[in-house]
């Protein structure tokens, strides 16, 4: 059978290891197999590994292969493969947007047939979780010029054709290794517009439609929703300004009736954010850690004690590049109105908001900067470097233990211990309220009548996972 | 007619190199494409290393010279969003648009030209007043929701035409009469007032008392003689359509076009291929005027092609 | 007797203007038989136009014809439910050519397509015998290189010659009646001669009857059998040429042969007629002459009616008729000679003045061809005295008179103004020195901004020089010059396109005297005018030059009206200027046959070679119009 | 009305009653009384210039008072609307019609203002061109193809960039963006009169190159000025909409119609009210503003005010 998807974006390239695109990664998620999976829930399990991975030295993970799987070239999957893909992500002729995930990648060797060495340029201890992410490629056919245009994988679909700005096509590979899916064809379509990929849905023209908005949840044949990797929240400026104030920054948060933000502007589809830059998927989150509660008068009173009654606070945000990113703002700036301050909301093209987020060598930063952290990892190692390290780029604050205990976990093997770091500082980060904890959104997806699929916490759209009537 | 064209390819050249200075100028003083470009996570090391494979570290004028001299062999580098050849974009995305440009004012000189013909004939009469209020409402519709009404309508309620992508003549309908429309309604009125003014000239008071058909008094004689305004207007549509104003039809009706792929350049401070899509779309403006020159010299005999 | 073609009767058309209904025509009735041809005159604005428009249906909004007929053989041609054979009859067996030749063809189509257009749509021809008989009808009027001329189009052709082509496609559709509005207005008195042969010669030979517009009795006089005196909308009295062109009956047809200027007249003050037309608005009661009338007597309260003459001599309405013509009083005003002045250092001297124009070019490093539109002219102008300019269209009279306010570039030569060389002076002595040199242009209706009151326009040049800034002052001056020029008071307020031509060009003579202006070129400033308006014109020029001193550029092509104006003529062809003295001289004795060209070609209600003579039909002595 | 029927008056001096006012400056309200549409014009858009500046009194909230638990509640003449928000509530829960309200005065003003700025610029540099011709013209027309080429949205991020978002922004983005056609037009309307015997008399009469551009060429663009002012102001409301959705448009708390619509987009197939409301507000005022201008270009052309005239009262009579 065959089905049509719609995504937001048109992937730039289909070369699985060079964009940061979700387009991209819809695409190619069919195409190529990676050493780690996920299961719907997000928990960590194996893919074309054999065992879990272990570390045999500070710096160096060994994976095992599964033995026999050939790349739909016929080019065998092994370690050298595997070997290859990782220095081929690292090499710098490439330069990779997905670096980032992979940063620390030093390197690796493939040990045997099917074992392969990767080594890290410093203790990693989240190596397998990074290993979901990332994708192996033929070393053969990847060096082709066009594998960019016509990727060449080892998963379940195969590339038919790409029609640049309009569709990409897939087939079922006859000659995958496991069970033949039930959908044979599949065609991404690229629509930005809301309100179009609805009414391709409503037509009957496809199948599955991603990033619904809620609003239409009601309106389509099916809908599936899953709490997603998307944390919209407010960096407060913990160094100067009224924010600079503890209590202001409680207030901040007490004055946000995050209950109402959900089941309204949401529909019921986000969770409240319990107090910490984590969804209860990530790796070192706080089961002790909840959300500030909704207290208007607490709040009041706390501006009251830090004297920034009718304070004036700036809130930094832009729009259209999350899903409603400025309605929250606006909203926000509505119930901290509502306290009695005086809010100053400046929405910015994206470029210019972003001048504004990432933070300068003199530290003047607004008071209030709207993001929405996005964490494919599940770990909190990147969303606390990011946004609690006084060196995160997008770091409000100058605390130096946050500093430490953020570097330590980050190379921290003993997974017990880096659990006990993260709590503090999810407990320290809570407690001086160093952001306003917003919500945990879902991820919706509008689907037709005939088709029949579970979304993952990942949004992952694994095709074979899929069928129709 | 040969020195004119030439004189005007000339004024054309300058017109497109100030284009293109003043944009590469621009494009380096409005945004940070390294800041965009890379993740948010992205390492200083990482974005320094960007900077240096973009170029964007030397200096302004040395970056302007090397520009400029690929942009004279019509090289215009890759994209860095795309990373493939931004000519290779280009051709594939300049079709759709020029597609969907040209039909949709072809449709609206086609439909503006009877109507406002309609409304001429007696002007401040009921279908005047008819056309009239029409188009004014018509000018007056944001272009997405239109875009959206007419999916709902032929699409969904009717299920006639699809509502998204490129494709057959079909999927061309939908997305050319939403861009037609405001250019229509804007030629509607150019259309009747012109009309009405070569309806008063006295060479048709003189056709008339020729005793030549109403018909050929109206459509052959008045109308050629106000075909000059109304492809002025056609043309500036034309041109102010294929300079950007498809944007939100390509993006309503998600035709790949090169609008689309535009803003997308912006969103993604592609600095490359936007200052290849301005320089294209400066060269189109050359090109259409000129055309329109050549056509409106065709059309009256008294414009002169001197080479002055 | 044969049936008449064309029966107007009771003709009454008006127009709804925010002033007022305008009755234009108010009862007009004439026939017209086969071969006959009537000379329908009349001052500006009397409705002779209108007239026309109506019998072709042309009559639009603002205006409606609100009673009368018109038949053609029989059959109304305005009935609401006769239009299909209007539009059958009007432009096939009526053609018409239009007042205005400039913008009466479409600018877009080559003459010859817009003469095929006629031919294909009336005398059923193929593309191409229609396009051979279109070269014909352009070598018939005249256009020398029919074949090349053909294709060209209108911006290509001069006035005169859109006339003529305007000419030939009324006469393509080889109609039985030719309406034809002041035909020749635009055209050389030489280019005019030889169409007013052509048209007796096709109404001779195949019985063309003629329509006639104008308000120069000097046509009417070679061209016609019958002539009808319009005023105010009416016809105020009809009958045989001879009769009327000589023994009128009604004082206004008397007045106006007398405000006609001729040749032989010398230099003196024209015979006008005093006052103003009536105002179309207000009903008529009296005899709308009444007013103006030398003859009123008491009984003229009461309209009279336009009833037969006993002698069968055609019809009037008058109710006291001119008994015995006074004679123009020949050597009347003004005649006091110039003589004074030329002793004295010349007001203006031009030197070897040529005004060259590129045009065109060949291929794009070609040579540029050059037009001598002014070539090594040379004349002076004493003060108080007026230099006419003759010369036929294109001659390069124009140019010369704005080479010498410096409005065009001057090629080469000097222009000395008052001891002043001017060909080099700089922009802010150049607008200074404006004072002193003014314009009347020829054209009153497209030189007068439509958007702005009379006021506004006579007044401009005092503000802009700074001369007068105090509104009150303004009006005031204004006023008087208003006065001066002869418009009423309430003018002021008004716009332009609220004046007839005459007045017009009244406002335009107000302009250019507010600055009190030592010279004045006056390029064709009367050509546009009718008799009597004219003669006005004439006349007022030549008072504000006894009183204010002026001295005059006076261009024109017109022969008899420099005659009357000029102290001294000069007569320019091809750019040069090929004689120039006394006015006596120039027209008794001329020494160029050029001249004496120009001067033979002059219709004159006087002149013994009358065409009508020996192209007139056997029957038509009988045969006047009688209703 | 009526002509006098009898005068009993005959001589030279009879008075006329006029049909209409004769004076040409004066009578152009009785020509508005007479004009229909061009009345309903002028009362939309003095009632709209009256709820811009009564706005805070006339509205029953304040626009940027949120209530989201109270989000996108119909008008109240549909299933679930009610009398509290008579034109429902948007996506954060804020009144519709205090919003549309508070949004006319500055969807007006930006409208007005930016028709304003780049006419006037338009049009000076239009007139110079046409008027000085040759090299000047060459060198104008140039730089107007320049600007016609140069991408619209880029210039907004640059003027962004300089002087960060505002209203002021909107204006001058818009404006810079929209000033070519209006020098276009005066450059091709002058081109034509400059040739006509009243430039050349002006010329002749000595007015300095100014005077003749605004006093004689001016007003003669004025009708064609007119139409295309009204037609620009259309396509600015809704351009600012587009800017405003970018986020390079007004702040909040404040808003526009343009805003709102932009806002509402997203809700459209549930809640049609967020996009119509204002997008009806902006028809009607294009509407009212396109009625005065065709009454207006009609009324300051003397030959079409005759026609008109003769029109409704050959009608009439
Ligand atoms: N469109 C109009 N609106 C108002 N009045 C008009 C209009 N056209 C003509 N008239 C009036 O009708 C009268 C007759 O005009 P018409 O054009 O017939 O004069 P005419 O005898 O042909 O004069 P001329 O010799 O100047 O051509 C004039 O008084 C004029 O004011
Ligand atoms: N701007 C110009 N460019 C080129 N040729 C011109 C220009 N102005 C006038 N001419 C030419 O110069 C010649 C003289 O023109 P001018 O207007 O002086 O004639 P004129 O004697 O006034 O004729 P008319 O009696 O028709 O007014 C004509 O052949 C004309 O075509
Ligand atoms: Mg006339
Ligand atoms: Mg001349």
């Amino acid at each position: 059978d065959d089905i049509t998807i719609v995504i937001g974006s048109e992937p730039t390239t289909l070369d699985p290891h060079a964009a940061d695109d979700g387009g991209e990664k819809a695409v190619n998620d069919n195409i190529f197999d990676t050493l780690m999976v996920r299961d719907t829930e997000g928990n960590l399990g194996l893919g074309i590994a054999s065992e879990w991975p272990t570390q045999i030295d500070p710096t160096t993970w060994e994976f095992k292969i599964e033995p026999g799987i050939t790349f739909q070239n016929g080019e065998p999957l092994n370690a050298a493969a595997v070997a290859f893909s990782i220095e081929r992500m690292i090499d710098p002729e490439l330069n990779s947007e997905q670096l980032s995930y992979f940063s620390t990648f030093a390197g690796a060797e493939a040990v045997d047939e099917l074992t392969v060495h990767v080594r890290t340029s410093g203790p990693d201890p989240i190596l397998p979780a990074r290993m979901y992410y990332f994708m192996i490629v033929p070393p053969e056919a990847s060096q082709a010029t066009d594998f960019a245009e016509a990727p060449i994988g080892s998963g379940p679909y195969r590339f038919v054709s790409w029609d640049r700005g309009n569709q990409i096509v897939l087939e079922a590979d006859p000659n995958y290794r496991g069970e033949a899916p039930d959908v044979s064809q599949v065609t991404y379509r690229f629509i930005e517009e809301p309100g179009t990929r609805l009414s391709t849905l409503l037509a009957g023209e496809v199948d599955l439609v991603t990033n619904l908005l809620p609003e239409f949840m009601g309106q389509v044949p099916q809908a599936a929703s899953m709490r997603s990797l998307e944390h919209p929240m407010v960096l407060l400026n913990a160094d100067g300004g009224i924010t600079a104030d503890a209590r202001v920054r409680r207030a901040l948060n007490l004055a946000i009736d995050k209950e109402a933000l959900a089941s309204a502007l949401f529909e019921g589809q986000a969770q409240v954010e319990q107090g910490q830059l984590l969804g209860p998927t990530y790796f070192g989150y706080n089961e002790d850690v909840t959300a500030f509660p909704y207290d208007p008068d607490r709040a009041r009173e706390l501006l009251a004690e830090a004297g920034a009654e009718g304070g004036q606070i700036t809130l930094v945000s832009t729009s259209g590049r999350w899903l409603k990113d400025r309605e929250l703002t606006e909203v926000v700036g509505g119930y901290w109105s509502a306290v009695g301050l005086d809010v100053d909301v400046q929405i910015y093209e994206f470029d210019e908001y972003l001048q504004r987020l990432f933070r300068s060598e003199d530290g003047q930063r607004s008071d209030a900067i709207f993001i929405v952290s996005g964490n494919e990892l599940l770990d909190a190692d990147r969303s606390f470097s990011a946004y609690l390290a006084p060196s995160g780029f997008g770091a409000s604050n100058s605390i130096p233990q946050m500093e430490e205990w953020i570097t330590a976990a980050r190379t921290e093997i003993d997974l017990d211990a880096r659990q006990a770091i993260y709590e503090e500082v999810v407990e320290y980060a809570h407690e001086e309220a160093l952001l306003t904890f917003l919500l945990n959104i879902n991820n919706i997806w509008g689907m037709s009548e005939r088709l029949s699929w579970d979304p993952r916490v990942d949004g992952k759209m694994f095709i074979s996972t899929m069928t129709v009537e | 007619m040969g020195g004119f064209v030439v004189n005007r390819l000339w004024q054309g050249a300058i017109v497109v190199l100030s284009v293109v200075v003043v944009v590469f100028i621009l494009t380096r003083l409005i945004g940070d494409p390294v800041r965009v470009m890379l993740p948010l996570e992205a390492t200083v090391e990482q974005r320094a290393a960007f900077e240096a494979q973009l170029g964007l570290d030397r200096p302004i004028l040395e970056q302007f010279v090397t520009y400029v001299r690929d942009v004279a062999v019509l090289d215009f580098g890759e994209s860095l969003w795309q990373r493939r050849p931004v000519l290779e974009i280009i051709v594939e995305r300049a079709p759709a648009t020029i597609l969907l440009t040209f039909s949709a004012i072809g449709l609206a000189v086609l439909l503006a030209v009877p109507l406002g013909i309609v409304a001429a004939l007696r002007p401040e009469g009921l279908v005047d007043r008819v056309v009239v209020i029409i188009s004014l409402l018509g000018l007056s519709i944001p272009q997405f929701w239109l875009g959206l009404l007419l999916i709902v309508l032929f699409s969904l309620t009717l299920g006639w035409l699809p509502t998204s992508g490129s494709g057959g003549l079909d999927h061309l309908i939908l997305p050319a009469l939403t861009l037609a429309l405001p250019a229509l309604t804007r030629l509607v009125m150019v259309v009747r007032s012109t009309m009405i003014d070569e309806l008063n000239a006295q060479y048709v008071k003189v056709l008339r008392a020729k005793g030549i058909r109403p018909w050929r008094v109206v459509g052959v004689h008045a109308l050629r003689n106000s075909a000059v305004p109304i492809l002025t207007i056609a043309g500036w549509e034309l041109i102010r359509t294929l300079s950007g104003y498809t944007v939100v039809v390509e993006t309503v009706f998600a035709w790949p076009g090169l609008g689309l792929t535009a803003i997308q350049a912006i969103e993604r401070q592609d600095l490359i291929l936007l200052q290849a899509i301005v320089f294209v779309t400066a060269i189109s403006v050359v090109v259409l005027n000129l055309l329109l020159d050549v056509l409106f010299k065709a059309i009256d005999p008294r414009i002169e092609m001197n080479a002055k | 007797m044969s049936e008449p073609l064309l029966t107007v009767e009771g003709l009454h058309v008006e127009f709804l203007t925010r002033r007022g209904r305008v009755h234009a025509v108010r009862g007009v009735s004439f026939d017209l038989r086969p071969g006959q041809a009537l000379g329908l005159v009349g001052e500006s604005g009397c409705g002779k136009s209108v007239t026309s428009q109506a019998i072709m249906g042309l009559v639009q909004l603002p205006g409606r014809i609100i009673g009368g007929d018109v038949r053609w053989k029989g059959k109304s041609l305005i009935d609401p439910d006769s239009a299909d054979y209007r539009r059958e009859v009007c432009g096939r067996d009526i053609a018409m050519v239009f007042q205005d030749p400039m913008t009466s063809l479409d600018p877009l189509f080559s003459v010859g397509d817009q003469i095929v257009e006629v031919l294909m749509r009336h005398r059923g021809m193929t593309r191409v015998a229609a396009h051979k008989r279109a070269v014909e009808l352009l070598d018939m009027v005249h256009i020398r290189e029919p074949q090349k001329r053909v294709a060209q189009f209108p911006h290509e052709f001069s006035g005169g010659m859109r006339q003529r082509v305007l000419i030939a496609m009324a006469l393509a559709s080889e109609p039985e009646l030719l309406v034809a509005d002041e035909p020749t207005t635009a055209l050389d008195v030489t280019v005019q001669a030889s169409l007013l042969d052509l048209l007796a010669e096709l109404q001779r030979n195949l019985s063309l009857a003629v329509l006639m517009i104008t308000h120069d009795l000097g046509v009417v006089a070679k061209l016609c059998h019958d002539v009808a005196v319009m005023y105010a909308g009416e016809i105020i009295e009809d009958g045989p040429a001879e009769r009327m062109l000589h023994h009128p009956s009604h004082p206004y047809t008397a007045g106006l042969l007398s405000a006609t200027p001729t040749l032989a007249k010398t230099r003196h003050r024209l015979e006008t007629i005093d006052g103003q037309p009536p105002d179309l608005r207000l009903p008529r009661t009296q005899c709308s002459f009444r007013p103006r009338c030398v003859n009123a007597i008491d009984a003229c309260a009461i309209a009279p009616d336009l009833t037969p003459l006993s002698t069968n001599q055609g019809r009037l309405a008058c109710h006291n008729p001119v008994k015995q013509r006074t004679p123009a009083s020949v050597a009347s005003t003004n005649d006091e000679s110039k003589q004074n002045g030329y002793t004295a250092e010349p007001l203006l001297s031009v030197r070897n003045l040529s005004v060259h124009y590129p045009i065109g070019r060949q291929g794009f490093f070609g040579r540029r061809d050059i037009l001598k539109a002014v070539d090594n002219v040379s004349f002076d102008i004493w003060p108080g005295e007026t230099l006419g300019l003759v010369g036929e269209s294109g001659s390069g009279k124009t140019t010369t008179g704005r080479a010498v306010l410096r409005a065009v570039p001057v090629t080469s030569g000097s222009i000395t103004f008052d001891r002043q060389e001017i060909t080099t002076l700089a922009r802010e002595p150049l607008r200074r020195l404006r004072r002193d040199m003014q314009i009347i242009f020829q054209d009153p209706y497209s030189s007068l901004n439509p958007r702005m009151t009379v006021q506004d326009i006579v007044a401009e040049p005092l503000l802009v020089h700074g001369i007068e800034t105090d509104p009150s002052r303004l009006r005031d001056r204004v006023a008087h010059l208003l006065e001066l020029v002869g418009l009423p008071a309430d003018a002021a307020i008004r716009h332009p396109h609220a004046f007839s031509g005459g007045q017009r060009q009244r406002v335009g003579i107000a302009r250019a005297l507010t600055l009190e202006p030592r010279f004045i070129i006056a390029d064709e400033p009367v050509s546009a005018l009718d008799v009597s308006i004219r003669a006005q014109v004439v006349n007022l020029m030549q008072d504000l030059q006894a009183r204010l001193g002026l001295t005059y550029l006076f261009v024109a092509h017109d022969l008899a009206v420099v005659r009357h104006i000029a102290d001294r003529v000069a007569i320019m062809k091809g750019g040069k200027i090929i004689e120039i003295g006394p006015a006596d001289e120039v027209y008794t004795n001329p020494a160029q046959p050029y001249t004496r060209a120009l001067l033979d070609a002059v219709p004159e209600i006087d002149d013994k070679h009358r065409l009508r003579s020996w192209s007139k039909p056997a029957q038509a002595a009988a045969d006047t119009p009688v209703s | 009305m009526s002509v006098a029927e009898s005068d009993p008056q005959i001589g030279g001096e009879a008075t006329i009653v006029p049909v209409a006012d004769a004076r040409p400056g004066g009578g152009y309200w009785s020509d508005l009384v007479g004009d229909t549409p061009g009345l309903i014009g002028f009362i939309c858009l003095g009632s709209l210039f009256f709820i811009a500046v009564f706005a805070p009194l006339l509205a029953p909230y304040d626009p940027a008072a949120q209530n989201i638990i109270a989000r996108l509640k119909p008008p109240v003449w549909m299933d679930g609307g009610s009398w509290a928000h008579i034109l429902g509530t948007d996506h954060l829960g804020r009144d519709v019609l205090s919003r549309l309200l508070h949004g006319s005065r500055i969807s007006l003003f930006v409208g007005f203002a930016t028709v304003l700025l780049a006419g006037t610029f338009g049009v000076l540099i239009g007139l110079i061109a046409g008027y000085a011709g040759g090299r000047t013209d060459q060198w104008i027309t140039g730089f107007i193809d320049t600007n016609v080429a140069f991408p619209g949205l880029l210039l907004a991020l640059l003027i962004l960039a300089v002087i960060g978002p505002s209203m002021t922004t909107v204006i001058v983005v818009l404006a810079l963006n929209g000033w070519m056609v209006y020098a276009r037009m005066a450059r091709s309307v002058v081109l034509s009169l400059r040739q006509t015997a009243f430039v050349e008399a002006a010329e002749l009469l000595g007015c300095h190159t100014g005077r003749i551009l605004i006093r004689h060429l001016l007003p003669n663009l004025a009708a064609p000025l007119l139409t295309l002012g009204t037609l620009e102001f259309a396509r600015i409301v809704l351009a600012e909409a587009a800017l405003s959705f970018l986020g390079l448009g007004v702040q909040p708390p404040a808003t526009s119609w343009g805003l709102d619509v932009a806002q509402g987009k997203d809700y459209m197939f549930r809640a049609w009210w967020l996009v119509t409301i204002p997008g009806l507000a902006i028809a009607f005022t294009v509407l009212a503003i396109n009625l005065i201008a065709s009454w207006l270009r009609v009324t300051t052309d003397p030959v079409e005010r005759e026609k008109r005239f003769a029109r409704r009262f050959g009608a009439a009579g």
